[in-house]
């Protein structure tokens, strides 16, 4: 067998190695992250609290609005 | 009147080799069959185009004042486009799938037996005399069956340049062949009762995981496999973007204006690569070959995975989405779940064939990282 | 207190020069145009605002390591802004009126007589020793008779690049000015009759003739005009994208995002080149005149070409018609249209006249083509 | 006649001489094209190979569909 | 298996340092505010990413073929992603409610005192011996106090390329942080009775009061300070783009597409001077202290700014609005309107506050120019 | 003192001194600009100017349209 057959194989046996290696440790720290976060308080309220997030967006412009019913009240009055 | 004489001889039928009417051609048919057959047209298109404009004789446009050499430089030699395309691909992937199921993602691991074996095929080539492939030229070969066009472009922009223009035109056109390709070895490799295992309903993800998950990844890219960094990073960043939901603003550029004008440029780029000399030989056919196998083994392995992991857990997965780790995002996910209904109208596996998919992805990306580690 | 001293001694009031005031009224000229008369606003208030920017005394943001500079190199130097600005003008063309009836590909010929025309009167100024014009200016001068901003940035670029701002900022006025300057040419070459003439109504044409028509453009440029691939090749190359409408993205994408990016880049980059040495000078004097008489010989032989063909053809074509054939797409043709409704309230004339305004797109760049190949 | 005189009558000529015979050869192309185009069989259908086109995308939305509404089944059951 | 090794020895755990480490919880903590808590994430979401990958050991993502490097070389160095942020700023700008009362442009300028207050701090701390600050380093910390991310990038960039990053944190940071920093300072400078100051309704500001401003600006900084130039004139275009409403389609690229490209390239090249050797070090806790300083320095004056004009003014102003004079905008002004309503339900000063805030835009550029030409 | 503080100092000095006098300069600048403009002949018609300028690209759209519609009666007739 060539020497660039014995290395090729030589990067088939190192390349799928690391690749199910890594792939392997990946799906254990993805299993273990779900794990944490799912137990995790909050969690489940975290829609929630993006929807109140935009909500305090839609405060802004609440302000934004009352201020400009304001003026217009102030223009024409 | 001598420079009416010039004009003449500087007209491109005065000076038209065989190699560029040839590659012309080769030009029109990646046109063609990006229009009238839908072959990823968003990349074969501007490469077609790019393959006429570069074979014009005497237009020089892919010379050193031409346009498609300075994009070519600016964004192939140092490697920008395909990352920032990858960040725009980044944004686009949902990993939901995958994380309410992570085993799939050894379907992905699997799935890129396809590059690997593809590299042994490679050096037999060259073994027999019938090409001569060196192992950086095999192993950017080998990489097409990652079906991830932005990772072959930019490992073959690294390893073996001469060979882009081929590779990148091999990859995206098998990308668009998937769904001929793959039925035939998802048949063969499964019984009937196999393709009819119906699969349970996916978990719902939380948002937290989603974004979490980009930085896990680059965690262990990070302590394991810097060489993919760049790949990874920036897929992984874009990601981050679209599931964060604060630079929502960002993330839709990515995704969009800066992808399209990167993937205009890559395209015409790619084209630049496709000169006669570097297009037209024997290399190329092995590459064609190689390529189509490579998707062929990587199909395989995808589905054999799966089988295996059948012996060891207690709940069956339908082999038929292993096939989908070769990633090909997302048209190998769509031929899984249109297999699966053909052998039960009520099975529906798109769902699951995408954690294998995107999972592919990934794979293909930590293949390219041992590579370059490999070689740098 | 040195420092202020030499804040003082650094402030623009002490170091502004007359030439530099009269550029920045330049400027201001330039923007008032834009913004109130609505002369190509896209273009001339970009180019305006770099004038200023670049007078600026002291700034130096047109020195080596000023932002003006560098968007200059990186763009203008290259030809890189004009042929991307070039493809997006191709993803908005429609060539549908002009592949209905191409015989109006003549007229956009025709037309052209405006550019060469004018490079006999360049020179003749120089031989009468008012300007001191090479015949590589006098070339670049003619084409802002073509009246397409991005074919004269490219080759003034590339033949005359100290005239550069002159020429830009005389072909988006002329440009602008078509409504005033072309009407009382048509009215005074042609008969009440002429203009009263009726057009038939034209044939549907087909999607795949839409599809076709840039490659055939692209190859007989690649056969006949080498010089003129870059211009055209990009042009085409925008035209595929948008009517194959299998790469809507990217078609979108080159006509509105890339575009106005690249616009905004394209105007600065042009106004860096207004500096008072380049701009206040009888040459550009010579360039305002030449630029006028190439729109208006342009006009007088497009028109002049319809009532020759006239005198061959069974169906009369309206010699109006013939003066879109300078592009300055659509305006041209617009005033095509209106003229005629001047002449008969129900002769719309619109479709008609697009078919020689986008010939003459081609046209002058088939004629940027041949003294790039002149010259080259 | 000055040198320079000369020259860009030279170019002139050569100038709208090519633009004429370019511009009259893609007169002829275009021509030879529509009437081959336009004598394909297949050319008029093609609107409706289009629409056929963009109805294979809508299936695959339909098929996307179908899958949703068997998940939010299985959920909800 | 030599190679295996190799791959083993160039891992991340192999190779990582203490430092590279620090830095990417560093990189974390930026994207967790970022997220989480919403600071800034436009900007601190990239830089906070470009943090992670360029410390990833052995992945050279900010070496010399680096795409993060490249990035930062191209943007960066050559001053042009902020210059081109601020042209984004500038067309988002609406200055109406400063041109409705334009003696709130003075708020703007007394702000300013954080910026050159804190350049004394950062002197004295150098002569204590606690950090080592040059002059040219003390103005580029200063700039933080001008509450203006791209001001800040962009005199760092000239003045102190080494703080380049901790600067940057530290000034969008706080310009997050301005909803919990300013409050205590404005409620402790003024007394309950001027926090309910009425003022009352703006006048109506006409478009082409709107259209001239950028212009006199942009003259006043030719005549007087061509070392902002660069800064305020592309601020200056943006903002005409906007008012003059005949390049909307440009005005909108440079607000949406231009901006969210060049602000992922601009977080990522950021991120990339983040190395442990410059931002782990006694200088980085100098900056935060003295950046926050500068904040709280800058609202004061601003207050007592207003409070000083009153004593000369017929129609006294409210001294909350003087606090928005640092810019941060809009932020700064919603919490002057937000205090104001604590003291009086019915007083809405966030038009009122708008003046000062865009004032303080203008103020700090101005600042910036001082500099720029102090050590041109 | 050290000549660092001084310079500091300096700069200081110098640096408000220009931020004042640049934007006192502004609010002159501004204020006799909104005079000047305010007291034009046709800046409160400005409006109706642009929105004239509007009317007139939809005169250009008119006139496609009488096109179309003159070009599709003609087609059907
Ligand atoms: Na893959
Ligand atoms: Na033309
Ligand atoms: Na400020």
């Amino acid at each position: 067998m060539s020497e660039l057959m014995r290395d090729s194989l030589d990067l088939m046996v190192m390349g799928m190695g690391t690749v199910f290696v890594f792939l392997a440790l990946l799906v254990l720290a993805t299993t273990a992250m779900s794990q944490i976060i799912r137990r995790m308080p909050g969690t489940n309220e975290l829609e929630n609290a993006q929807t109140a997030a935009k909500r305090t967006n839609n405060n802004d412009l609440t302000e934004v609005a009352a201020v400009a019913a304001a003026v217009s009240k102030v223009h024409k009055g | 009147m001598e420079k009416f004489q010039q004009l003449l001889l500087d007209s491109g039928l005065a000076n038209l080799t065989p190699g560029q009417l040839l590659m012309m051609i080769v030009g029109l048919v990646l046109i063609y069959l990006a229009i009238a057959k839908r072959f990823e047209p968003l990349l074969l298109l501007p490469i077609g185009f790019g393959t006429l404009l570069v074979n014009i004789p005497g237009a020089q446009m892919g010379g050193d004042e031409g346009l498609l050499h300075y994009i070519s430089e600016v964004g192939i030699h140092t490697g920008v486009f395909p990352l920032l395309i990858f960040m725009g691909v980044g944004a686009m992937t949902d990993f939901g799938p995958m994380l309410a199921n992570p085993k799939t993602l050894l379907l992905g691991a699997a799935a890129q037996f396809g590059i690997f074996g593809t590299i042994i095929g490679a050096t037999w080539m060259t073994s027999m005399g019938w090409v001569d492939f060196s192992l950086q030229d095999a192993a950017a070969i080998g990489i097409i069956g990652g079906a991830d066009g932005p990772t072959s472009i930019f490992v073959a922009s690294r390893l073996a340049p001469d060979l882009l223009g081929a590779i990148a035109v091999a990859a995206y056109s098998y990308m668009a062949l998937v769904p001929i390709i793959q039925p035939p070895i998802m048949k063969l490799l499964t019984t009937e009762a196999e393709r009819k295992i119906k699969m349970e309903q996916l978990r719902v993800v939380t948002k937290r995981e989603k974004i979490v998950f980009p930085l896990v990844v680059l965690f262990l890219v990070a302590m394991f496999l810097p060489s993919a960094a760049p790949l990874l990073g920036m897929f992984c960043l874009g990601n981050l973007m679209k599931e964060s939901t604060v630079v929502d603003r960002l993330s839709d550029t990515a995704q969009n204006a800066l992808m399209n004008i990167v993937t205009i440029m890559l395209g015409l780029a790619v084209g630049s690569k496709m000169s006669a000399e570097a297009f037209l030989n024997f290399e190329t056919m092995g590459i064609l070959a190689l390529g189509l196998s490579a998707f062929c083994v990587g199909t395989a392995a995808g589905i054999l995975m799966a089988k295996l992991m059948n012996l060891f857990i207690k709940i069956p997965i339908n082999p038929l989405i292993g096939s989908a780790g070769v990633s090909a995002v997302p048209m190998a996910a769509r031929v899984s779940n249109k297999v699966g209904l053909e052998a039960n109208n009520q099975n529906f596996l798109l769902m699951h064939a995408m954690g294998p998919n995107v999972a592919g992805v990934i794979g293909s990306a930590v293949a390219a990282g041992v590579m370059l580690s490999y070689f740098g």
